[in-house]
């Protein structure tokens, strides 16, 4: 195994034409317009390593995770998986072998699961799709093991999804995520339409294959406390723009950029440790017109004239002009002491 | 202590169906007291929702509420007739649902909807009712609401529009607010001011609340006390600080080691083999036996009653007088440990 | 008294010179009038001309009704007979075989005219009861001397308002929905009706004609389909006049394609062999066609004539219904297990046509012969039969009413033959069915003027046609139309339904 | 709103080119106009001239071409069987479809609607399952029967209606209508009604579903925990949402109501466009034909256009779409 | 490798498919509705009698050698006058009614099934393409389908039958007729298979296992014949059913016309038209029986589209 990182990605852009129909634009003489979902997002994943991406509703995350996975082709920009490009048109043949080991796991159980199809055909498709098996009897043995993995019954291949929870569903998705011998999954909310106890069930299962098969996650939520127990890595996004990227245990410990840092005041003090909180201000701003300058600026206790006016630039992987500047004062500790 | 503004006692409410007679609800009692917070948790299909809608009487057909009763302010409103019970919805109780997406007509203007519910239940003009309902957007934090009061639902964000949902709610000053899962749909940071906003408001007037949801961080920040539900029964309820910090009953200890939290430093989460069975199939004795560490003879047997132990009230039979053994086995198991891998057993 | 009168057609055009058609003539004729009439038995009576002579055989004179006057006050001259003679023959008549083409009119004096032809015609004025006189000073004031075409694509004044001279003049007309008749108080005549307005309305549906006469919302309905007449009879307030039609039923054949145009057999036209015709001839059952289908109200025919319009029709005698015998005979002309053959037929042109047409078919599948029935609407059925489809039919039911009341039209124009595309003999032969003697017959009998002589050349050539098997006459249809009990109606045999002949109580 | 009305303009007149094109195109194949127009024994000759005197020798285009310019001159030609102009002869009988098709659609909304929502409020109760009953034996009795029964029963056997026409009508300028004699009134009846049942039972099925749909959104869920009486609940809140699809599909009926009127038309010779259209292709008159399919289309267009900016006044979303538009 | 017969794992299979259906909400709501059962039972039984027609009908209407002029317009065999050969008495043509009924049942039924089916196949297919893909595609079907929507299917059927009648202009209507029919009912109602099946698709070709699908490169024609369309078809059978009837009764719309099949392979509505003529003249038996057995079956078919609909719908249980 090499060191260099099994994902790339560098100034991931995609822009999503809103405009009305053409005669109404010419009538109410308006330009075209545009939404800019993910606007130069950089950043890479090591193998093994569980890359978070946090941040609020609209603010681009599932439109990255779509163009990493290639759902989705990006308006600029470049995603490089184990050394390929998956946006140069040119290496298509290594692109397609790459693409069995990328996968991915939805947000939604119930929808995620074909309904007429046979949990073993669901999880057989990718086998039967990428050829990995010489016959049905090695592909049901296969679907067979791949259910075994994820703590099902082969028995249970020959049922149909309805028959499973919510936290079975998303264990079958699991397995055909798997049986495509991917080792790069991107989770986008795997979690987020389960019980706290089912998604404990779901997150320590994906931790124990992450262990015994070496995988690699691109998680996404907007639970910090689920990120905080899974990520390596968190990348905070706001309004299509990754506004800091830290080790997990950073982001927690000395949040930097005020957007983290209203996020994680945002998180409901479980522990009831009344540490002490600024009140989130107002709400995400409309993505096609976002504000100028830092988008965040509106919300910002520490916006000046210049986050006004100009967008910031990443250093050391925050972007945001009080740090730069070091007006925002000593990273402050997200947790209270003790816990 | 005073009377309580909300006294459930041993409610039951059934939801007939053709493939037999679904116990969604089967002996749930809880007190609200005056300004407080009351919190219910529990996993998905625990009865939370049906225990709000069962208090307001919005109970639907094939769900009829079977035993037990409701009382209001002491009086009984279980058996009210629809006209009398409607004049309490909304009047003495009112309610705010998950989606604030859908909870407003889309076709009527937010002021009239909020104007109607005004005149519907006090005796002001139409003036004086706009003007309050002005005052009421003014008071959830909508800006320029003088403005906003003729806008259509539409032009609101998600959080805007949970605002005049609460303010629709709050209205007619009821004494008891149930707040079914307010902040669900909404992002992380809107749900920290709805929460806030809740707390501030009912305190202020004194309003009791119920607040449904399953997000045990929210309860932890906002309840007085809160209610751990399983398969239509209460589990335990107790003050919010004990429930959380130091729960009794198996289930609420699986439920709180398996919430990741900030703070948490464990490799693995606590993990409830299996989920919470089918209304249709709820195991005979403790409904949670099957899925509980600690599960023995009795439970299988006899259903546990709720009984008073160290100030909150659990239905387990660990905590029975004289089960000594049992209770020190229990304390022995820390809270967060693993419990053993087992399957899904079948009774 | 208003009458209320219901037809299944409408009254196409008031011009009178613009479409040949019972209805629309039958209508024309209580508002127009030409130089003769018919009674109610189809004599010819004067009309306009108050009598007639013939000095010399290629010379008539008609001495004209004095003190006659158009609906707009003028007075009828031999002018507007000259001027209508011109007009009826103009580009754009539909009438232009009324009066011959090389026919001078010559004005003797204001009430006397004199037509000189270029040979004998002893039925010159036999169909001058629907040559409607027209008046000249009227139609050059609206510019309507040119008579209307059918294919008119600007509307004249003509066909939108009418000046005749006859008992009633046109109150208002609206296509298709609803015309006002009311009495002309100048006519010259003696009114024999008693009403004072006669709204016209068209109902084609049949069971919507017949309820409204049952209703009691119109007075008279013409027809009434043959199953309601009981119906109608059984009621209280209505009751349906019946009466043998002049118009014959027949099936013909195409006898000129080498092969078929739709059948099964090959190579060869089996309808060239007379045995085959024979054998259809004598496979039809005409009393079952006339009890079931015509339910009684129908005149089998061994003529191409109806009785009514040759005095020695009743010499002929159809051959008997004989299945064996027919299938002996096509088994004899080499078809013994009969063949395919595609049969077309109107189904809204004639009484209960489709339904007939059906019945043969199944008569026919008892000698073996598979009928594939095309029933179809008139407009359909003539686009394809006519000459201007290329008579592309193979078997095929038609109708026809002589329009001269002669039989020369049907010797001429059914039965003669189609070989000479000169001329428009047998433009209505379908099938051309040909038989030089026929023709032969058919020319003497145009120039013969002794009518016995005349009667004895159209019975030969009759008997040849009949001998040949050339069609398969079926019958004369009945009239039938309904009347209120209260009403008094003349029928005449020829449909016309005559509002001046009506009396309401 | 404006580039709104523009686009359904733009959309009403490539449908109508369409339709023009069709109609023209399809109908120009339809037997030989020649024959309905000269009788059985004009020669041939003559015949080829009336054909080049009508035009019918040229190109199929360059004659799609002289009817469209023409058409926009609403003149659609003459009308082989009539010999009058074809916008002559649909101006006088449209006042008659109309009349008919607004009567027959005021009856299936005003009886439809209340049915509609009585049967969703009231699910299950005797009442509503008769008029569930009734409306299936609405949808599934043909209109040709349901006509013929009504005459037979209500004009024949009771003799309490006309069985045909229109009754007396009225020139109001242009306009001839029948609604203000007594004969015309009662002469109405039994065509509405059989035009409007089948409308009436889809309306009250649609009325019925919407309403149920409706009743089970949250936003009526919340109006009852908000205590309001079931009254402004039912009436208010649900039945205003109920109508905001009704109002397309009504909308959309109105104009199969036109289409559809030529059976009932028929049958009560209605003396309207239906009957004319009817008559029209038994008699291939293609000016006629073509003139009434354009006409259909219009009226469709029309409706479409009123429907949708109906729905902007009901619907506040739709109207703001509009007006940033 | 287990020794068990092949066949086990499908039995099993079938038997649960079984056991889920006997276990389902749909069968339980068959059972608890009696109209329902009623319905489907003269449905089928109907159905039976048009499948089977030769073989119970006592001749056959189709066969002119096999009728007689001469027993035209026998009353039923009840009623006085009536002849025992024919139950239900005879038409016109002395045709056996009750022959010609179970044979008109089958024309009607075979003319609704071709025209349905030819609807359906092209409304699914371009409702899927238009859904899934999308773009100018999308639009340009959906406008022809707003056009298409001006004209309802009697206008469309005289239009296409006038256009039949024009170009095969030798060809006897016994030949054309069918297939007018079946064209002319299959144009006209795609459009509402179309649209529903783009408005499920654009929702379905969204969700979560559409992408799933995609993610491992199965190509478009594939994921839209074997994820999306099964998930789609569903209310297609509501429809279906629904469609089924108002075809039979388009079709003797369009044959009381005139338009339809020919009077010498009478459908159900052609016989009516037929008999319609008759009703004044007191044969009421030729418009009554044949007029009873298609609001009879279009009733009981259109109750069990009803119910369908109903028990399809899950926001209804
Ligand atoms: N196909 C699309 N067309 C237009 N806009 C889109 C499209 N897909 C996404 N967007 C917009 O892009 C922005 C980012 O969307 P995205 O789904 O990536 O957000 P997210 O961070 O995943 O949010 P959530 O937490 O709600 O899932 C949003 O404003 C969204 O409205
Ligand atoms: N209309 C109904 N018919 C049948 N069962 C019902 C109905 N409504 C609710 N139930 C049952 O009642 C039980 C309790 O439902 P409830 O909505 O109260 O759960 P909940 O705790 O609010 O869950 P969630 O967190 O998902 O909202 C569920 O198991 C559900 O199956
Ligand atoms: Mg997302
Ligand atoms: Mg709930």
């Amino acid at each position: 195994m090499t060191d260099a990182p099994l994902v790339q990605v560098t100034g991931l852009r995609r822009v999503f034409d809103v405009s009305k129909p053409w005669l109404d634009r010419v009538v109410a003489r308006e330009p075209r317009q545009t939404l800019k979902a993910v606007d130069g997002v950089s950043f890479e994943i090591r193998r093994g390593e569980t890359f978070a991406l946090v941040g609020e509703s609209g603010s681009g995350k599932s439109t990255v995770a779509r163009m990493v996975v290639g759902l989705l082709p990006p308006s600029a920009g470049e995603v490089v998986i184990d050394g390929v490009s998956m946006t140069d048109r040119k290496d298509a043949a290594r692109r397609a072998r790459l693409r069995r080991r990328i996968q991915m796991i939805f947000q939604d159980p119930y929808a995620s699961l074909d309904p007429r199809w046979r949990v073993g055909d669901i999880v057989a498709e990718p086998i039967r799709a990428f050829n990995l098996a010489r016959d049905r009897r090695e592909v049901e043995h296969r679907v067979g093991e791949g259910l075994k993995l994820v703590g099902l019954d082969p028995a249970d291949a020959r049922k149909f999804p309805h028959e499973f929870s919510g936290g079975q569903r998303q264990r079958i998705a699991i397995a055909r995520a798997l049986a495509a011998e991917s080792d790069f999954i991107v989770c986008d909310e795997p979690t987020s339409a389960l019980d706290v106890s089912v998604q404990a069930q779901i997150l320590n299962l994906m931790r124990d294959l992450q262990d015994r098969l070496g995988l690699t996650y691109l998680l996404i939520s907007h639970n910090l406390a689920v990120v905080r127990h899974m990520a390596t890595t968190i990348g905070v996004m706001y309004l299509g723009r990754l506004v800091e990227v830290s080790p997990a245990r950073d982001v927690f410990a000395a949040p930097r950029h005020p957007y983290t840092r209203m996020l994680l005041d945002a998180v409901p003090d479980l522990a009831m440790s009344g540490r002490p909180r600024t009140p989130v201000q107002g709400e995400i701003p409309n993505p096609i017109a976002p504000p100028s300058g830092c988008t965040f600026h509106p919300r910002c206790g520490l916006a000046d004239e210049r986050c006004r006016r100009e967008a910031p630039a990443t250093i050391e992987g925050v972007a945001c002009h009080a740090v730069a500047e070091g007006r925002a004062g000593a990273a402050r500790p997200a947790r209270a002491a003790g816990g | 202590m005073t009377q309580p503004v909300l006294s459930v006692r041993d409610l039951k409410v059934d939801f007939v169906t053709r493939r037999g007679t679904l116990k969604a609800l089967d002996g749930v009692s809880f007190d609200i007291a005056r300004g407080e917070v009351l919190g219910v948790v529990g996993e998905s299909g625990a009865g939370k929702s049906v225990t709000g809608a069962a208090v307001i009487g919005l109970i639907e057909p094939p769900g009829r509420i079977s035993g037990g009763e409701i009382l209001l302010g002491g009086q009984r409103i279980d058996d009210l007739p629809p006209a009398a019970m409607r004049r309490i919805r909304g009047r003495r109780i009112g309610m705010v649902f998950q989606d604030p997406l859908t909870s407003l007509n889309p076709l009527y203007r937010v002021g009239d909807q909020i104007v109607e519910t005004i005149l519907t239940h006090l005796p002001v003009g139409r003036a004086e009712a706009r003007r309050r309902a002005i005052d009421l957007l003014k008071e959830v934090g909508i800006p320029a609401a003088e403005r906003r009061i003729d806008g259509y639902p539409h032009e609101f964000s998600g959080g805007m529009r949970q605002r005049v949902v609460l303010a629709l709610a709050l209205c007619a000053e009821p004494e008891l607010v149930i707040a079914d899962e307010p902040t669900t749909a909404l992002d992380v940071s809107v749900q920290a001011q709805i929460i806030g906003l809740i707390k501030r408001l009912c305190a202020e007037r004194g309003t009791a609340v119920m607040l449904i949801t399953h997000d045990m961080g929210v309860i932890a920040e906002t309840a007085d006390r809160v209610a751990v539900m399983y398969a239509g029964r209460v589990a335990e309820i107790g003050p919010v600080r004990d429930v959380v910090k130091r729960p009794f009953h198996p289930y609420s200890r699986g439920l709180m080691g398996s919430i990741p939290t900030l703070e948490g430093t464990a490799d693995r989460l606590v993990q409830i083999p299996g989920s919470m069975p089918r209304l249709a199939a709820i195991p005979s004795g403790c409904a949670f036996h099957t899925r509980c560490p600690h599960a023995f003879a009795q439970c299988w047997l006899e259903r546990p009653e709720p009984m008073e132990h160290e100030g909150h009230r659990v239905a387990c039979f660990l905590y029975e007088p004289g089960m000594e053994s049992a209770r020190a086995r229990a304390d022995r198991i820390p809270a967060d440990s693993p419990p053993v891998p087992t399957e899904e057993a079948k009774p | 008294k208003t009458l209320r009168y219901a037809n299944q057609g409408d009254l196409k055009s008031l011009d009178p010179y613009t479409l040949n058609e019972t209805t629309t003539n039958a209508h024309l004729g209580n508002v127009y009038e030409g130089l003769t009439k018919r009674g109610k038995d189809l004599a010819i009576q004067p009309g306009l001309a108050e009598r007639w002579e013939t000095p010399e055989p290629t010379r008539w004179r008609f001495y004209l009704r004095k003190g006659v006057k158009f609906q707009n006050g003028e007075d009828f001259t031999a002018d507007d007979v000259l001027f209508s003679a011109d007009r009826v023959r103009a580009q754009g008549s539909n009438f232009q075989t009324r009066v011959p083409k090389d026919a001078k009119f010559v004005k003797v004096d204001d009430y006397t005219v004199d037509v000189v032809l270029s040979s004998p015609n002893p039925i010159l004025n036999s169909q001058w009861d629907t040559w409607y006189i027209m008046s000249k000073k009227w139609a050059e004031a609206n510019n309507a001397v040119a008579p209307t075409p059918a294919a008119a694509t600007t509307p004249s004044y003509a066909a939108l308002n009418a000046n005749g001279t006859g008992p009633f003049k046109i109150e208002s007309h609206q296509a298709g929905v609803k015309t006002v008749f009311k009495p002309n108080p100048g006519w010259w005549g003696k009114p024999e009706h008693n009403l004072t307005e006669v709204i016209f309305t068209p109902i084609n549906s049949d069971a919507t004609r017949v309820a409204a006469l049952l209703s009691g919302e119109v007075d008279i309905i013409e027809p009434v389909p043959l199953q309601d007449i009981q119906r109608v009879n059984a009621s209280a307030n209505a009751q349906v006049l019946t009466g043998p039609e002049l118009r014959t039923i027949f099936l013909g054949f195409d006898q000129t394609r080498d092969e078929l145009l739709e059948s099964n057999v090959k190579g060869k036209n089996p309808f060239k062999d007379p045995r085959v015709r024979e054998a259809f001839y004598k496979a039809i059952d005409i009393e079952a066609i006339k009890t079931r289908v015509m339910r009684g109200l129908s005149t089998p025919s061994a003529l191409m004539i109806a009785p009514e319009l040759f005095v020695y029709s009743k010499d002929f005698v159809r051959p008997k219904l004989d299945v064996d015998g027919a299938k002996k005979l096509l088994a004899d002309a080499g078809y013994p297990n009969g063949f395919e053959v595609g049969m077309d037929c109107p189904n809204d042109r004639y009484v209960n046509d489709g339904a007939i047409c059906q019945a043969a078919v199944g008569m026919l599948a008892r000698i073996g012969v598979k009928v594939n029935l095309n029933a179809q609407p008139k407009a359909q059925f003539f686009a394809k039969v006519l000459k201007s489809g290329d008579y592309k039919t193979s078997f095929y039911l038609l109708g026809w009413t002589p329009g001269t009341f002669d039989s020369h039209n049907v010797l001429f124009d059914i039965m003669g033959c189609r070989d000479n595309p000169n001329s428009n003999r047998g433009e209505s032969n379908l099938g051309n069915y040909c038989n030089k003697k026929l023709d032969a017959l058919t020319d003497q009998i145009l120039v013969e003027t002794d009518v016995e002589k005349r009667n004895q050349m159209i019975k030969e050539a009759f008997k040849i046609g009949f001998d040949d098997y050339g069609y398969i006459p079926l019958h004369q249809q009945s009239l039938a139309w309904g009347v209120a009990k209260n009403v008094k109606v003349a029928q005449r045999a020829d449909n016309s339904v005559l509002l001046y002949w009506i009396t309401k109580d | 709103m404006l580039a709104f009305i523009l686009r359904r303009i733009a959309q009403s007149v490539v449908v109508l080119l369409t339709v023009g094109l069709i109609a023209f195109a399809l109908f120009r194949l339809v037997g030989d106009p020649i024959n309905q127009i000269v009788s059985l024994d004009t020669p041939q000759e003559q015949r080829l001239k009336i054909r080049a005197e009508l035009g019918l020798d040229d190109p199929v285009i360059v004659q799609f071409g002289r009817y469209l310019a023409r058409a926009a001159h609403f003149d659609f030609g003459i009308s082989y069987q009539f010999r009058q102009p074809v916008s002559t002869l649909i101006g006088e009988r449209m006042p008659a479809t109309l009349e008919l098709s607004l009567v027959a659609a005021l009856f299936s909304l005003v009886v439809g609607i209340p049915m509609g929502v009585y049967t969703a409020l009231r699910r299950g109760s005797a009442l509503s399952s008769a008029f569930m009953a009734l409306s299936l034996a609405g949808v599934s009795l043909p209109t040709f029967l349901i006509a013929i029964l009504l005459r037979y029963v209500f004009s024949v056997q009771l003799g309490w209606l006309p069985s045909f026409g229109r009754g007396a009508v009225v020139q109001l300028g242009f306009w001839s209508t029948g609604l203000l004699t007594p004969s015309g009134l009662k002469a109405i009846i039994l065509p509405s009604i059989t035009l409007g049942l089948f409308q009436m039972t889809l309306i009250m099925r649609l009325v019925r579903a919407e309403m149920l749909e409706v009743l089970r959104t949250d936003y009526i869920k919340f109006a009852r925990a908000r205590g309001l009486s079931d009254r402004a609940i039912h009436f208010g809140h649900a039945l205003k949402n109920t109508l905001v699809p009704v109002i397309t599909i009504a909308g959309l009926q109105l104009g199969s109501l036109i289409a559809f009127a030529l059976i009932t038309e028929y049958v009560f010779q209605w003396p309207g466009m239906g009957a004319l259209f009817l008559g029209a292709v038994q008699n291939v008159d293609i000016p006629i034909m073509a003139a009434y399919l354009m006409l259909i289309a219009f009226i469709f267009v029309m409706v479409n256009l009123v429907v949708d900016i109906l729905y902007a006044v009901v619907d506040p979303r739709l109207r703001a779409h509009f007006q940033t538009a | 490798m287990t020794p068990e017969p092949a066949t086990t794992p499908t039995a099993a299979a079938r038997a649960s498919a079984w056991a889920r259906l006997r276990d389902s909400d749909i069968l339980a709501s068959f059972l608890a509705s009696k109209v329902t059962m009623v319905s489907a039972f003269v449905t089928v039984v109907m159905l039976a009698g048009a499948a089977f027609a030769p073989w119970i009908a006592p001749t056959n209407p189709f066969d002119p050698a096999s009728v007689d002029l001469l027993n035209s317009l026998l009353p039923p065999r009840w009623v006085e006058g009536g002849d025992p050969q024919f139950l239900l008495g005879t038409d016109n043509q002395g045709r056996d009614l009750w022959s010609a009924i179970l044979y008109g049942m089958r024309v009607s039924l075979i003319v609704g099934v071709c025209g349905v089916a030819i609807a359906a196949t092209l409304g699914i297919s371009l409702g899927l393409l238009a859904g899934y893909l999308g773009g100018r595609l999308d639009a340009f079907i959906m406008r022809v389908a707003d056009i298409q929507l001006t004209f309802p299917a009697i206008l469309i059927a005289l239009v296409i039958d006038g256009v039949v009648r024009a170009l095969f202009k030798g060809v006897a209507r016994e030949h054309t007729a069918f297939g007018v029919l079946v064209v002319s009912i299959g144009l006209s109602f795609w459009v509402q298979y179309a649209r529903t099946i783009r408005g499920s698709t654009l929702v379905e070709k969204n969700k979560d296992y559409v992408q799933a699908a995609r993610l491992i490169g199965i190509p478009a024609p594939l994921i839209m014949l074997r994820h999306v369309l099964p998930n789609v078809i569903g209310p297609v059978l509501v429809i279906l059913t629904i469609n089924l009837a108002l075809a039979i009764i388009t079709e003797a719309t369009l044959s009381f016309l005139g338009v339809g099949l020919p009077p010498t392979q009478p459908s159900l509505g052609t016989l009516i038209r037929i008999g319609n003529d008759f009703l004044f003249s007191g044969e009421w038996w030729i418009v009554a029986f044949p007029g009873i057995t298609l609001a009879a079956f279009v009733l009981a078919v259109n109750m069990v589209g009803d119910w369908l609909r109903d028990a399809l719908n899950p926001k209804l249980r």
